[in-house]
């Protein structure tokens, strides 16, 4: 049943030069306005007002390339991107690759909203106001929680929020000195352990049980001491099992004066289900970029939502948008503040957006998103089932809910074939790539496919159809998959000069420097 | 045909009740409750969400949000003098047409194989800012400028081994604050502490004799901004750099990348590390989202080694027939090392370099000398029309880009109260910086861009003239 | 650097003095003006064009073309019951996203080879309408309904060898002058003469004994419409097909594609011919722009043949692995066998066929039933609150689908004057239909959408109580 | 030089099904606002509106699909559509194919457009009615007439309209009955001879000189008679030659007694440099949707705008936009109109593109386009000289306007591969496939580029190294364009089914009754 033959495909092949490559001097893509000939008679000449070794003495080398050119060489590159619109993106667990509707993406275009400026009077901007204070209170009765930030960056940038939230409360109890360890767990996201750090914590990490892949409380109640500033952690983990324990876990934090924050990036599985506050956290992130469908972007804009408990608002980075006789207000006095983390508000675009999706979906669609991401995941590693050299990490655990970590061990063992040259491969079909797992390789040569709600029942089965394919072929023919890509926009790099300085070259003029002879004609 | 019950969403192709029970009975389970049973009881949620009424159909949706959106008033509608790090310059369409594009807006973490072309324009993006700052390595950005310059002062900590960083009096107070989350509190055990240095009262720009003050051997960068928080032209550039090096400390700069196709880069001054905002490279304001801080440098590898954000590095293919991309230096990133990486990175603003990217390569070197002459020259008759007016006074003037501060102390009226009677004029007044900068009095920074024609700034000085009197 | 006398312009690469000598250079002309020596000089244009002066800044030329644009009062910021043949219904986003996609937006008449997708589309326009309408052959549509019947006409005419057809009194204007053109003036050799059949004055529908006394050995085909010009259901499609058939004429029906959820396809009653306007499928009203007439028949050789407009057939790839399109009897086009082929086509409204697919598909069956169901209940609703408002009638009821006729005789007012009041409550009344009809008095045409809310209709009603008191 | 290696190219390859075979019952692509409860109450069950025998019996076997793979699939569909936008697309003769800048993209999609309905009160659409009138007037200018109508859909359905104004004309002199021919060339466009056999003229061809490509001034004048109605001519016609003797033309049809219109669809040599009604012509017609930018939107919606003289304003179409009081009105007052020829007033959102390009432009910005036109097209014909298996037609003439003839009679004699296959073969390397001629193939085996102001210096030379280096292979090795395309989306069809009754298929519906398996998976 999932011997389904694959479809042909072959990604468009453009072989563009770099940018810098093209055009010709003289060329303009638009042309800019001039000053009045009334401003030019009352001002003097530009070079004086500006101090003679400031003016810029050699031209930057930009290109020089007419409008058409400009948008044909975009185009050609975007053709050249397998967004997640385009594919059955199951393979990126952990990024929740989701629709993201054409409507939100018509609504946040609006100028009513891109045409605001942030310092602009609370008055004229009461649409956008009533929209995030909107969406925090969403936020905060799917969490649980007692007030909403949407100023971070992204899911990192929240943690590391939450990060200095528990900082600044341990610094007013006067208890920083003592308390600079935070406790995660390995197969919590690496920024549970890098954001804190940036911070100036400790990091001290728990291992996963091997049979049952879940962090030990055992361990936990080892490593809590009185230098425990609080616990950063991810669940269901990227393993996509619930930590039934975490409610314990947290008790034992707070027994040792520590605060919790719940790193909710995969909450796709939660919607109306499970909240991060009655499981005792005082904090939490959520992307909205992920389960929230803010497109990804390639990579943001972004928002890491931090939520926090009624005792820790008075930590939240400033403004908070409140709402006080029927008008909106930007609450600056907020003294025990940590400041701001981000300029302005953050990416308010994807609060626009995310505002839309749930506002579009209501309670019951939300639930029904989770429901369905949980029965997505569980069909697809019933069909995943048998398929040779792919076994599925802590296998007693047969339950996952979002997504689910699996192994190519054996597949590299009995062909040498291992879980990057399957990814690489997989893009010959037409398939984004999947993830492999964050590090360190705890499962060996592990992938983790996500199958959220937006994938049908035969999106999964291809999907899965076509790591069946790519295995046997493994089996059959190594060198294939070692080799790949072989239908894509390009071949497989020379990783090697990546970390070499001799050759790595973040720019085209680097790139120039290093070669006699550019890489392309 | 639905049961009225089952909610079937045109998002959710599953939940169509056949196919999940179909699912459901190829799992092997009776319902997704038995999915469910990992979670224990006790850390279920009970009763429904209580969320608003949902707009299932598209049309009551879009009505329902636009009707929001509508209660703004734009920077469009109305006549807009408000910068401070978030400028409103023009748009070109072909720009908001590439970022649109669904396989741009949709991409992720896909490698340079399926997303060649993604990475290319990140590589063209680096590329062109670094012809536009004459550096060698530039970075994807980060979420914005503050951080930026957090992550480059943690590096130039690391570097130099020094826990100090001198930065100017006259910053953004949202920047300076994102720094003192990065540097960490002065309770932590590795804190960075983060010194002001005074600005000369006439200029505006750096007061050097404080700088040659309070840097010391415990220094370990200074940084400054150029056109500065208020719009000034530091000239004293390579003096600042002097004063670093000899100290040994790293010369940060922050800078506005609009003004480059007529100031200096900083690297032609000395600069180790330059940060700015690429918001003004073809972003929209987006009530503040449309901005993005980058971080370049040198291409020498104790630079390179302490980036915690991506690099894209152009690579050749294996056959060295054609090329790809891949992240130079990847081990150092969070994503490998966890904690004993480089700070973090993550998710950050991908898309608007993509933009930035488009813009460059429209504007071209030619468009950029033009821009950076005709905002000059328009702000300069901004100041000069209003300095004309009564009680009026510009301070800090003759070098200064795009924005500059406007005293109304003379004129017995607050900035408040002045942006308001403005405001029914349908014009947003200057940024009020009496209390960030109580020393320059009843001020407001007004910044004034291409899009300024000179019928808007004799608007503003009628309206002003008006207001005031 | 460019002179200021020469003009580069961003959309002419060419235009760089440098480039263009070069150019010169190389064919071995001096300048352009030898390479214009072919025209002679007599007929040289002397002068500049007396132009208004250029936009050449993109965004002075977006504020100049916004500003015009904005003196509009749209069907959006108002509340509008117009229709009459373009009709406000919602366009899904994903519609304009798929037909803003800048390679179907600039596509043209590229094969299958290069512009597999594009026809792909097309196919599946053509095989969609195929389903709705239960009919095998389907064109890619002409400028618009009333072209599309005309064609329809001459086909009939061409296959059985008369020159006459008989369409229905009730009918919009603007569609029976195109029908004129088409069929000629009296005065030329080949016309076709268009006689009108009468309408019972109760119902609204055709009146069959009047149909039976016109019909005739020279009548070459009977065309009805249903719903009708004025939105009435017609019953007898059955007894007009018989009647129609019986006399060795052709049965064309006009339809509105978006009541075919509801209404019986035209096809299940005897017609031969089918067409209609495919604007309710996801166009906008674009000023009467988003139209489109599209022709369907039987897959029969002798339909086929006669048709003018282009037939998008799927075919098997030479080694049967795959498949592609072309276009079926290409060689009866004009592009083949010029003033001998069928008729003419051209460049028609493609793009709108992409959007039509995309709606279709989006819609699916349920969709298209619950429309029409919500449709014809929001209207009915709409004609009975009308109808309670003193000396209103509504014409016609009960059988009508979105559009009903409201008659003010008893209102002493004229359409155009209550018009003009509904205006300034932000109210586009109906379609003033007395000149066009003067059979139903001082009347005009409601339309009632899916887009419409309760809310908007009592709005109306309360509206004109006002108006008329 | 034109030694160029092409750049690696594949089309997108994704082997889609036909939406009729995708998604699954109960799916949905989008939500349909239900009747509010009230109105429910208050009316009819729907069937009860219906006549019994009008209710649907069958469900129509439309496909059902969620919105993201709806999405997905006609994402995928563009991306094996070749837009202008994204290839150098010189091929295609006769169509202009020119840069359409995005920023009228944008402007045509405002709602202050797209919203506003044809029937409304001119007062509520003063903008769209002032951007009419403007680009009227500056159509006027453009071509030297007094008066313009933009309701024809397309350049043929243009060209029809004026042939109902000649045979108007003829109608109210009386002279229908003998004026019942129209004279044309056999190098004009077919539209010039198919549109006015509709309005129910005889037509007259007049072929071409062998030796100048031009029709002969002789042949006209023995073909004009008291039965002549008119002229419809192209100039310069798709050859890319300009009639030089076009003038006296006209006087011999004037002097007859007929009307002369001439097809401008080809007008982008022409802007500032020679004016239709300079020539004396009565009518002309101009294809808004090429020499004016309005994009191609890959077979309209289009505009065939007419104007004509001062005398012939009696016989536009209905309504006219005209200025009085400083209002904008809609004339329908025209007793000799011919009344419509297109429901409401055309594909205005054509003239709302072409309008802000001319407004972009300004006059020396038009005569630039024109003249870059010539250049580029006499440099191609320069690069091409030389080329094996390739002539110009009419070599004596060697000067080309707006495009140019060439013939592979030599190439198909020495070879076998004629110009269909190297059309097919030239889209493996990323660009449009070329326009052949139209028939019927005076000039045997031709094509026809036309390279418009769009395209760079650099574009010509790789076009024609792409040319070149077909030909040589050609040459070396016929069957890889015969059997092309090698790197499409799909492969060489069988064309016999196209005009087979019991093949082809117009419709999924017939494709499956006529064969037992679909075609595809
Ligand atoms: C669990 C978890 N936490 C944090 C993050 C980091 O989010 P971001 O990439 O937005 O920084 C991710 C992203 O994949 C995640 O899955
Ligand atoms: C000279 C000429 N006339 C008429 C036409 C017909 O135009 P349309 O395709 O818009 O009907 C064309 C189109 O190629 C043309 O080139």
């Amino acid at each position: 049943m999932v011997n389904q033959q694959p479809r042909k495909y072959h990604a468009h092949v453009w072989d563009e030069p770099i940018i810098l490559e093209m055009g010709r001097k003289g060329e303009r893509g638009i042309s800019i306005p001039k000053v009045e000939k009334e401003i030019e008679k009352a001002v003097k000449e530009y070079k004086s007002y500006v101090p003679s070794k400031m003016l810029r003495k050699k031209r930057p080398k930009l290109p020089e390339i007419s409008q058409p050119h400009v948008l044909r060489h975009y185009l050609r590159l975007s053709q050249q991107t397998l967004g997640m619109s385009l594919n059955i993106d199951i393979g990126m667990g952990t990024c929740t690759m989701k629709y993201s509707p054409i409507i939100n993406e018509e609504l946040v275009g609006l100028p009513q909203f891109t045409e605001t400026h942030p310092f602009q009077d609370e008055r004229t901007v009461q649409g956008i106001l009533e929209i995030i204070h909107k969406f925090a209170r969403i936020m905060c009765e799917i969490s649980g929680m007692a007030e909403f930030s949407f100023q971070p960056g992204g899911g990192a940038h929240g943690i590391f929020t939450n990060a200095c939230m528990i900082r600044k409360y341990h610094e007013i109890k006067g208890e920083l000195d003592d308390r600079n360890e935070i406790i995660t767990t390995l197969f919590s996201h690496p920024a549970d352990a890098a954001c804190p750090a940036t911070a100036g914590f400790k990091i001290i990490s728990l291992h996963p049980d091997p049979e049952t892949g879940l962090p030990d409380i055992e361990a936990l109640k080892t490593a809590v001491s009185k230098n425990t500033a609080g616990l950063m952690i991810t669940n269901p983990e990227d393993t996509g099992i619930f930590n039934p324990k975490i409610d314990e876990f947290v008790n034992i934090i707070h027994e040792a004066g520590g605060l919790c924050a719940y790193d909710q990036a995969n909450s796709n599985a939660l919607f109306g289900i499970a909240r991060a506050r009655d499981a005792g956290f005082d904090m939490c992130h959520f992307n909205i970029h992920k389960a929230f469908s803010s497109p990804h972007g390639s990579m943001g804009p972004a928002c890491g939502a931090v939520g926090v408990s009624n005792e820790l608002t008075e930590f939240l980075p400033v403004p908070i948008v409140t709402f006080q006789d029927s008008v909106y207000h930007l609450d600056y006095d907020r003294p025990n503040s940590i400041g701001k983390v981000r300029e302005f508000f953050g990416n308010i675009e994807t609060i626009v957006r995310a505002y839309s999706w749930v506002i579009g979906m209501g309670a019951e669609g939300l639930k029904k998103v989770s429901e369905t991401s949980v029965i997505n995941t569980n069909y697809l590693i019933k069909k995943m089932s048998n398929i040779p050299g792919v076994t599925m990490a802590y296998p007693k655990q047969n339950i996952r809910l979002d997504q689910v970590r699996f192994s190519l061990e054996k597949l590299k063992k009995d062909s040498g074939v291992g879980t990057e040259d399957i990814a690489r491969r997989m893009i010959d079909f037409g398939i984004q790539e999947y993830f492999t797992s964050h590090h360190p390789w705890v499962v060996p040569e592990p992938f983790l496919p996500e199958p959220c709600e937006t994938y049908s029942k035969k999106d999964i089965d291809y999907w899965v159809s076509i790591i069946k394919y790519v295995c046997d072929e493994a089996y059959a023919n190594p060198e294939i998959a070692r080799t790949a890509p072989h239908n894509q926009s390009t071949s497989k790099i020379n990783q090697g000069v990546l970390n070499d300085p001799n050759n790595w070259a973040m720019t085209w003029r680097a790139h120039v420097r290093k070669n006699k002879r550019p890489t392309h004609k | 045909m639905t049961k009225n019950r089952e909610l079937v969403h045109p998002y959710i192709p599953n939940s169509v009740p056949e196919v999940t029970n179909e699912m459901l009975k190829e799992i092997g389970a009776k319902s997704v409750e038995d999915l469910l049973k990992g979670i224990p009881k006790r850390l279920r949620f009970k009763r429904s969400l209580n969320l608003p009424e949902p707009f299932l159909v598209e049309m009551e949706l879009r009505n329902h949000v636009e009707e929001i959106l509508s209660k703004n008033k734009t920077c469009k509608d109305y006549l807009s003098f408000l910068g401070a790090g978030c400028w409103q310059h023009y748009v070109p369409a072909v720009v908001d047409e590439i970022i649109h594009r669904a396989e741009f807006l949709t991409a992720y973490a896909g490698n340079t194989y399926s997303d060649l072309g993604k990475w290319q324009a990140f590589f063209e993006f680096q590329s062109m800012m670094g012809e536009l700052l004459e550096m060698d390595v530039v970075s994807l950005p980060t979420f914005d400028w503050g951080t930026a310059v957090a992550f480059a002062i943690r590096m130039s900590s690391r570097m130099t081994g020094r826990n100090e960083v001198l930065v100017p009096k006259i910053i953004s107070p949202e920047r300076l604050s994102i720094f003192q989350n990065f540097c960490q509190s002065k309770r932590a055990p590795n804190n960075i502490d983060i010194n002001l240095v005074d600005y000369d009262s006439k200029t505006g720009s750096i007061d050097l004799d404080d700088l040659k003050k309070k840097i010391s051997s415990k220094t370990a960068a200074v940084y400054i901004e150029n056109p500065s928080y208020l719009g000034i032209i530091e000239s004293n550039g390579e003096e600042i750099s002097n004063l670093a090096h000899n100290n040994g400390s790293e010369f940060i700069v922050g800078i506005d990348p609009i003004s480059l196709g007529i100031l200096n880069p900083p690297a032609e001054y000395g600069a180790d590390i330059v940060c700015g905002n690429i918001q003004p490279l073809g972003l929209h304001l987006n009530f503040g989202g449309g901005v993005g801080g980058f971080i370049a440098s040198r291409d020498e590898s104790k630079y390179v080694s302490e980036y915690p954000l991506h690099l894209v590095s152009i690579a050749k293919t294996e056959d060295k027939k054609g090329f790809g991309f891949g992240f130079c230096s990847f081990d150092q990133t969070l994503y490998i090392t966890r904690e004993k990486g480089k700070d973090f990175t993550g998710t950050t603003v991908a898309l608007w370099t993509i933009a930035s990217a488009v813009y460059l390569s429209l504007m071209g070197p030619e468009g950029l000398r033009q821009i950076g002459e005709t905002i000059i020259q328009k702000s300069h008759y901004a100041a000069q029309t209003l300095s004309k007016i009564d009680n009026l006074e510009i301070i800090f003037s003759p070098n200064f880009f795009k924005e500059f501060v406007v005293n109304f102390d003379e004129t017995g009226k607050k900035v408040d109260e002045i942006n308001k009677k403005l405001l029914t004029k349908k014009i947003i007044g200057g940024k009020n910086i009496a209390n960030e900068f109580p020393n320059f009095g009843n001020s407001a920074l007004y910044c004034i861009t291409e899009m300024h024609s000179k019928k808007d700034i004799d608007r503003l000085a009628a309206a002003l003239e008006e207001v005031l009197k």
